[in-house]
């Protein structure tokens, strides 16, 4: 068995380092598939807190990554357009600017977490599985029929936003963007497991009736980590309309909250580098296997039943065992 | 040979090691406590018994038979009656439901139980969640009896109990000793109570027999040593 | 709209709330009563179809197709459970939910690969093919009440099996606390086989049945699976009535909802954005239930707190 | 002739889950065509419905395959999320399928040509067909989202009778009982309809089943070879547009269908036709120009010389098709139920957003 | 002395069953107040009721001068109400520490802090270390709730309630599951308690309640039956008929 802490190294320098050897082969689509497994996993982290941590299987995450995306696309198309979001009751422009619409997906995605998780976490279980599943679902449904910014078609933004001081049509430097974006994500997640406010909350998701007797708001406190959790698979999702240059309804669909899960699960839930591990596999068969046959998925599943099988605690734990309860 | 011996067990949940070596032998009829400090591996002991923990070394033997590969509903049907620590009732399941969810035909029924627990008969329809502490330990009690055992193992049977109800319980017992020639094997916490229905003894320390012989040879100084009384 | 539509429209929405029940039925037993998340249910549903498709072009018999549908089915559900769920009981729910979800993955392209990418063709018996004249002169498809009849068969059929016999009692006690009721002596590990695999066999006789009417393609299990967990959540779970009730109040949404919704708009709206937003809302409607539902009653209607 | 210049073909279609079919019968027409074509080298790549993936294969195939041509995509939406892109990298793009009104018009592109059909086509002859065949009051009836909404607009340019409703269903929807209430209830005499794929057998067989005895018509998406398998008799004497048919009679037509059929062993679909005529096309450029010199390449593709199994075939303005739309039956030949044509419903017909196109 | 408890006419009915019917008790400072009764007569039920965990259906819970009714769960523990369960309700996954740092987690209150490691809270640590060692745990601290055998885990329960440092203990049977042993050190160790907070102690173990209590009430089918000293309840021929029966005095 090796240490989880060597494990996590080893995955947190897979990517730069697989994109250091790209880029020296000269394979950009290396690199773009390396930017698409950080952003994917920075989902993934946002959601772990949520799902490996307070216990919420939120099955809507895609809700929030949609909503990032549809920041981006929106505020891109209109600067693209030159015609202003809104004019009264004041003046809204578009931009594309990353930072200012890392901005605005952070916060549409955590107003928007604010509310469906208050509603949801009324309920716990299975039912809040569903009722976050309805959530994202209403969100699904209007993005195909709501016309007005391309419905099922989805929004084209023909040139990525700039960041300042960088170039952003450069792969290398797009993935480092999206790469230091993750190691934020990761750290603050790190330190959040490791607080108070993780403490209480994981408490919570173990026995919330102990939580309360010491006097604790198990509701409260789920309720902040859904914001947070959501918060950041919604700057995930503005990065991932920006690697696609594209956003379309289906990055609401509920096969993306499940393939969030997916990683979660694959990689290890609950672990800090649960999501990275999950979403780097799955992006990586997902592309290997995909080029050798026509029934790839065939594979994909059987590779995925073993990991559930045979791998307790996911790719993480298979390497490096039990959790050990931290500290 | 016994009707139920274990010699030399050994047990470990996943890494560590819980059961080091426990002896002990049981004849039919007869009612043998179990006894030991908290954590020293009453219940482990009873779980290998049941099946419902894998032992690493060491033989199982009850009925004639070796059940060391039994799966646990096998061992049940050999005629283990398991009333386990912490009660685990069905919650969601009504009394009724409860007690007929494993019943086997014999002299144990519905009437029987209900006679030796009014209390039962009252809660009829009521989800053993919502039952007091104390109900949903009779209802423990009843649900084992209904499988009708021929080896009835009481875990801390009588734990958060009234008195009074202790008290039927134990008589319950001797009645079941004397008229039926059921075999018991009895965890409980109450020396006193244990001396008055007990045939044996056996006491556990760290995972291993320590000593073991009838009720009566254990005197003060063996209780002081390993009990702490 | 005429009285006589409205009423038509309401007949179709129970009709279509059946359809989804027996939709919803095996995964009720799994789901509800195991405790088990088996995505995978709309994979067995495609199964049934499939097979149900298979034997009619080969035999021509309807009859034959539905006993084919059952058992693909149920042998599907039996080896899965063998193979995979089993390992899977005392484990966190979401270990059920990727092991069930790459078992999307292989039943999907597995019966591409059998049967090709192009839909089969599976129809209704002759017999059955046409209208029925129902009381008040309503026209409706003969095929269509026997689905409804064989849904609330299932329903009468599961409730008595779960509620009325001891092998009901046995597996609801098995959820509560598995390893207990094997200390009891019951073989639980071949109970829950024998349930998944009904479960799995009431998914493919959904499958025919209602692959009959519809397309009998891959991926035809996806949407019936949602909708199969959006109804049996409503109901509350493990509830065969809440379930029913949670189909029927979804049908009667869902087909209201689409009928109603753009009428409604269009009275204070111009024609053509009002049948873009009434339909619009309509395709939201039954998430909208859902949540609503489980706003007010966390548990479902008739789930247990 | 003779620059001895290969092109480098990347074919992003829709090879497994749900619309794998139509993909399938692009790639198999697409490769008849080219078969032997020592001038072409091809790539495939499965989209699996999804822009993302569709996106980032085009980025795959840009970046690292270096192709010079793009084509393959069979959804209108994944279209939408690869053609600007591809065409803003330098990359010639031929849509065998899906014909966005948005690349017809404003977002026409030098480097993007459509070798199939603007989503309107099919409905604006239908809809010219039906004036001239005494169809007087019509129900319309698309799911709800772009594609669906542009047929039905494409309808009603050119319909003069009576709509008698307009339904929107859900995208994907698998029971229509309340829809058909609807159209029992409607006066119209006749149904029109766009339900793509599955929607499209379920609601056939759901109608057969019901009484109801209105006329049916549609573009043919719901009426093509792939499906009409599974809806079986309850298609027989639907009437749907296309621009081509099996039974054409136009030079090479006939040897295409067999050759399919041979190769494959079903008969193609107007997806394999299409396939088919854009490797077709593609052949034709690369023999006369080097793909290297985009300006030359592209005014090759513009005079598609080629012979389209469709018959007369050209580009206009906008470098959409000018051709002619049929109106097909369904009938029923031995075992297999089929089309026939039945005639044309408009000749060399164009789009409307050409004018919008400022190339 | 001053009623820091005041439990003023409860009632609770589950159905037709009246679980508690018309309850008034009081704790003073510096007491134990033992509560016994037969099983099912509504003790757990009280506890719950004065904790918060269960809405009354009348009634109404003083609190240090203060009306507690109204309250949540959450803010009466906040107030100062510390309570153990008849059932061991602990986070499983944790270590013995965590468990009982979070007790001092939600004595200190400041849960939402996101970035300072609660490691490096070293007075929460210390307060939950103290605990641990009282109980006499502290070489467990380390392992795992999940392995902690039964009587292990009621001590760790009470640990818990102890980094709250409450105004009132509401225990709910501490000494089930404890061996004979056990049951005598934890005896001595509430005896200290006391003087810290006033316990409202329900218990089964007879031997503990006489040594301990300085006033017990008698609840019978949601009702006082009784209230009084050790000796006066065992002298109550109603009290023996209905719970202790024939049990000789220990
Ligand atoms: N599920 C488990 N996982 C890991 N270790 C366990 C588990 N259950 C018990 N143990 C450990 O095994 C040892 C024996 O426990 P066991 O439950 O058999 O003791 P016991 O004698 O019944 O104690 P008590 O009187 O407290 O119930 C203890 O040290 C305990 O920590
Ligand atoms: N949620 C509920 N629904 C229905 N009845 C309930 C519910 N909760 C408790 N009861 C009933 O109320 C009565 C009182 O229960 P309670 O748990 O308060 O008893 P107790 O005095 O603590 O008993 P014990 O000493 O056995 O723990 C019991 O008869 C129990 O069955
Ligand atoms: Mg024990
Ligand atoms: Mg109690």
């Amino acid at each position: 068995m090796i240490s989880e802490r060597t494990v996590n190294i080893f995955l947190f320098a897979l990517l730069p380092v697989t994109v250091l050897a790209a880029w020296l082969l000269d394979e950009p689509f290396i690199i773009t598939l390396a930017t698409k497994a950080a952003i994917l996993a920075l989902a993934g982290v946002g959601l772990n807190i949520a799902l490996g941590l307070g216990g919420l299987v939120s099955f809507g995450h895609a809700a929030f990554f949609g909503l990032g995306g549809y920041a981006m696309g929106i505020l891109a198309s209109h600067a693209q357009s030159y015609a202003p979001l809104m004019e009264v009751p004041f003046l809204i422009e578009g931009t594309k600017s990353m930072p200012v619409i890392w901005l605005v997906a952070l916060v549409t995605s955590a107003l928007a977490a604010l509310a469906i998780g208050a509603l949801s976490l009324r309920t716990s279980g299975v039912y809040f599985i569903m009722v976050t599943l309805a959530f994202g679902q209403m969100l699904y449904y209007f993005a195909i029929s709501w016309p007005a910014y391309g419905g099922e078609d989805g929004l084209s933004i023909y040139v990525r936003n700039g960041f300042p001081g960088l170039n952003t049509l450069d792969p290398v430097q797009f993935f480092l963007i999206a790469f230091a974006v993750l190691t934020v994500g990761i750290f603050l997640a790190w330190r959040l497991a490791r607080s108070a406010f993780g403490l209480a909350l994981s408490a919570a998701r173990q026995n919330a009736e102990r939580v309360e007797t010491v006097g604790l708001g198990p509701y409260r406190i789920r309720l902040v980590a859904f914001v947070i959790s959501g918060a950041m698979t919604g700057l995930a999702g503005a990065l991932f309309a920006d690697l696609n240059r594209f956003v379309s309804p289906t990055m609401f669909s509920w096969h993306l909250s499940g393939e969030l899960i997916v990683f979660c699960i694959l990689g290890g839930v609950g672990r800090l580098y649960g999501p990275v591990a999950g979403a780097m596999l799955y992006v990586l068969l997902e592309h290997v296997l995909g080029g050798l046959s026509a029934y790839w998925h065939i594979y994909l599943g059987l590779l995925l039943l073993l990991v559930v099988l045979f791998a307790r605690g996911g790719l993480i734990g298979l390497l490096s065992g039990r959790e050990v309860a931290h500290e | 040979m016994s009707f139920l011996s274990l010699t030399g067990i050994t047990a470990a949940y996943g890494p560590s090691q819980a059961l080091f070596g426990v002896d002990l032998a049981l004849e039919a009829g007869e009612v043998l406590a179990l006894m030991g400090r908290n954590g020293m591996g009453k219940s482990s002991t009873i779980k290998v018994i049941c099946r419902l923990l894998k032992h690493s070394g060491g033989t199982v033997q009850f009925d004639g038979r070796d059940i060391g590969n039994l799966p646990p509903h096998k061992a049940a049907q050999a005629g283990l009656g398991l009333v386990p620590e912490g009660r685990r009732c069905f919650g969601p399941l009504t009394v009724h439901e409860n007690l007929h969810a494993a019943a086997r035909p014999g002299a144990w029924d519905y009437a029987a139980v209900c006679d030796l627990f009014p209390r039962l008969g009252e809660r009829r329809d009521q989800v053993a969640a919502s039952l007091s502490g104390g109900e949903q330990q009779m209802l423990a009690i009843g649900r084992a009896l209904m499988t009708n055992p021929t080896l009835l193992m009481l875990d801390e049977a009588t734990e958060g109990l009234a008195p009074v109800v202790r008290q039927e319980i134990w008589a319950a017992v001797a009645t079941l000793k004397r008229d039926t020639g059921l075999a018991l094997l009895v965890v409980d916490k109450s020396l006193a109570e244990l001396r008055r229905v007990a045939d044996k003894a056996v006491i556990l320390e760290r995972g291993r027999t320590v000593w073991s012989g009838g009720i009566d040879a254990l005197d003060r100084v063996v209780a002081d040593q390993f009990l702490g009384v | 709209m005429s009285t006589i539509l409205l009423i038509e429209q309401v007949l179709n929405g129970l009709q279509s709330g059946i359809m989804l029940f027996l939709m919803a039925a095996g995964l009720t037993l799994i789901f509800g009563v195991m405790g088990l998340i088996n995505l995978a249910h709309g994979s067995l549903y495609m199964v049934g179809a499939f097979a149900a498709a298979a034997v009619a072009a080969a035999t021509g018999s309807f009859v034959l197709a539905l006993v084919a549908a059952l058992v693909a089915a149920a042998a599907a559900g039996a080896i899965i459970e063998l193979v995979v769920i089993r390992r899977l009981y005392d484990r966190d729910h979401l270990d059920q939910v990727l092991a069930t979800f790459a078992l999307i993955l292989i039943f999907s392209e597995g019966t591409r690969w059998v049967f090709g990418s192009f839909p089969l063709y599976l129809d209704v018996p002759a017999a059955l093919s046409g209208p029925v004249t129902l009381p008040g002169g309503i026209l409706y498809p003969a095929y269509r009440l026997l689905i409804i009849a064989v849904g609330l068969v299932i329903a009468a059929g599961l409730f008595a099996l779960i509620a009325k016999t001891r092998i009901g009692i046995q597996i609801r006690a098995g959820e509560a606390d598995r390893e207990m009721i094997a200390a009891l002596g019951v073989d639980i590990s071949k109970l829950y086989t024998m349930v998944f695999a009904l479960g799995a066999a009431l998914a493919g006789l959904a499958g025919a049945l209602v692959g009959a009417i519809q397309s009998v393609q891959v991926g035809m299990g996806e949407p019936v699976l949602i909708l199969a967990f959006v109804v049996i959540v409503i109901g509350g779970i493990g509830s065969i009535k809440g379930a029913l009730v949670g189909a029927l109040l979804v049908g009667l949404t869902d087909t209201l909802g689409s009928v109603l919704l753009p009428i409604f708009f269009a009275s204070f709206m111009d024609q053509s954005s009002a049948t873009a937003v009434g339909s619009a809302l309509a395709t939201m409607s039954i998430y909208i239930l859902m949540a609503g539902v489980l706003l007010f009653k966390p548990t479902g209607l008739f789930g247990k707190a | 002739d003779g620059h001895g210049g290969k092109v480098k073909v990347g074919m992003i279609t829709t090879l497994s889950g749900g619309g794998a079919g139509l993909g399938l019968d692009v790639r198999d027409g697409f490769m008849l065509a080219v078969k032997g074509n020592e001038a072409i080298e091809l790539v495939v790549e499965d989209d699996q419905r999804k822009p993302e993936i569709a996106v980032q294969l085009a980025d795959k195939m840009i970046q690292s395959e270096k192709v010079d041509v793009l084509t393959g995509i069979i959804w209108s939406n994944l279209a939408m999320a690869v053609v600007p892109a591809a065409t803003a990298q330098g990359k010639f793009y031929l849509s065998p399928n899906a014909g966005p009104s948005a690349l017809a018009g404003k977002g026409c592109n030098p480097l993007y040509f459509n070798v199939s059909w603007q989503n309107d086509a099919f409905n604006e002859a239908a809809g010219a067909w039906s004036n001239e065949n005494g169809i007087e009051k019509v129900f319309l009836m698309a799911p709800n989202y772009p594609a669906g909404q542009d047929m039905i607009a494409g309808f009603k340019r050119t319909y003069e009778g009576t709509v008698t409703e307009e339904v929107y269903t859900k995208l994907g929807q698998t029971d229509y009982a309340a829809e058909i209430a609807q159209i029992r209830a409607s006066d119209a005499d006749t149904v029109y309809f766009f339900l793509p794929g599955g929607m499209g057998i379920s609601f056939m067989k759901q109608y057969a089943g019901s009484g109801v005895d209105k006329n049916v018509m549609g573009p043919a998406f719901s009426f093509d070879q792939g499906i009409l398998g599974a809806i079986g008799d309850a298609a027989l004497g639907v009437k749907n547009t296309s621009h081509w048919s099996k039974d054409l009679d136009v030079p090479g037509n006939a040897e295409f269908v067999e050759a399919f059929q041979a190769e494959y062993d079903r008969l193609p679909s107007l997806y394999a036709a299409q396939g088919y005529d854009t490797g077709l096309l593609l052949a034709s450029a690369a023999a006369k120009a080097d793909v290297k010199d985009a300006d030359a390449f592209r005014a090759a593709l513009a005079e598609a010389d080629f012979q389209s199994v469709r018959g007369k075939f050209s580009f206009g303005a906008n470098q959409h098709p000018v051709q002619d739309i049929y109106m097909r039956e369904v009938v029923k030949e031995g075992d297999v139920v089929t089309n026939k044509s039945l005639g044309v419903a408009a000749s060399d017909h164009t789009d409307v957003y050409g004018a919008e196109c400022s190339m | 002395m001053s009623d820091l408890l005041d439990i003023r006419n409860l009632k609770k009915s589950f159905g037709a069953l009246k679980a508690t019917d018309d309850v008034s008790l009081t704790l003073r400072a510096g007491e134990i107040h033992a509560l016994i009764g037969p099983n099912g007569a509504g003790k757990s039920t009280l506890i719950k009721q004065i904790a918060g965990g269960l809405r009354s259906d009348a009634g109404s819970v003083h609190f240090a001068g203060r009306d507690v009714t109204p309250l949540s769960t959450v803010a009466r523990a906040r107030a100062g109400l510390g309570r153990t369960f008849q059932i061991s309700s602990l986070a499983m996954e944790y270590t013995v520490l965590q468990n009982v740092l979070l007790g001092a987690l939600g004595q200190d209150g400041g849960v939402m802090r996101f970035f300072r490691p609660i490691m490096a809270r070293n007075d929460l640590r210390d307060r939950a270390m103290t605990a641990l060692t009282r109980v006499g745990l502290e070489s467990h601290a380390a392992k795992r709730t999940a392995d902690l055998s039964h009587g292990q885990r009621r001590q760790l329960e009470v640990a818990v309630a102890l980094t709250l440092s409450p105004k009132v203990f509401l225990m709910d049977e501490p000494m089930a599951g404890l061996g004979a042993s056990g049951s005598q050190r934890m005896t001595g160790f509430l005896d200290g308690l006391r003087s810290e907070a006033p316990i409202l102690l329900v218990e089964h173990d007879m031997d503990a309640v006489f040594a301990l209590a300085d006033r017990i009430s008698v609840l019978v089918y949601g009702r006082v039956i009784a209230t009084g000293t050790a000796d006066e309840i065992k002298a109550d021929p109603a009290v023996r008929e209905a719970y202790l029966g024939e049990e000789e005095e220990a």
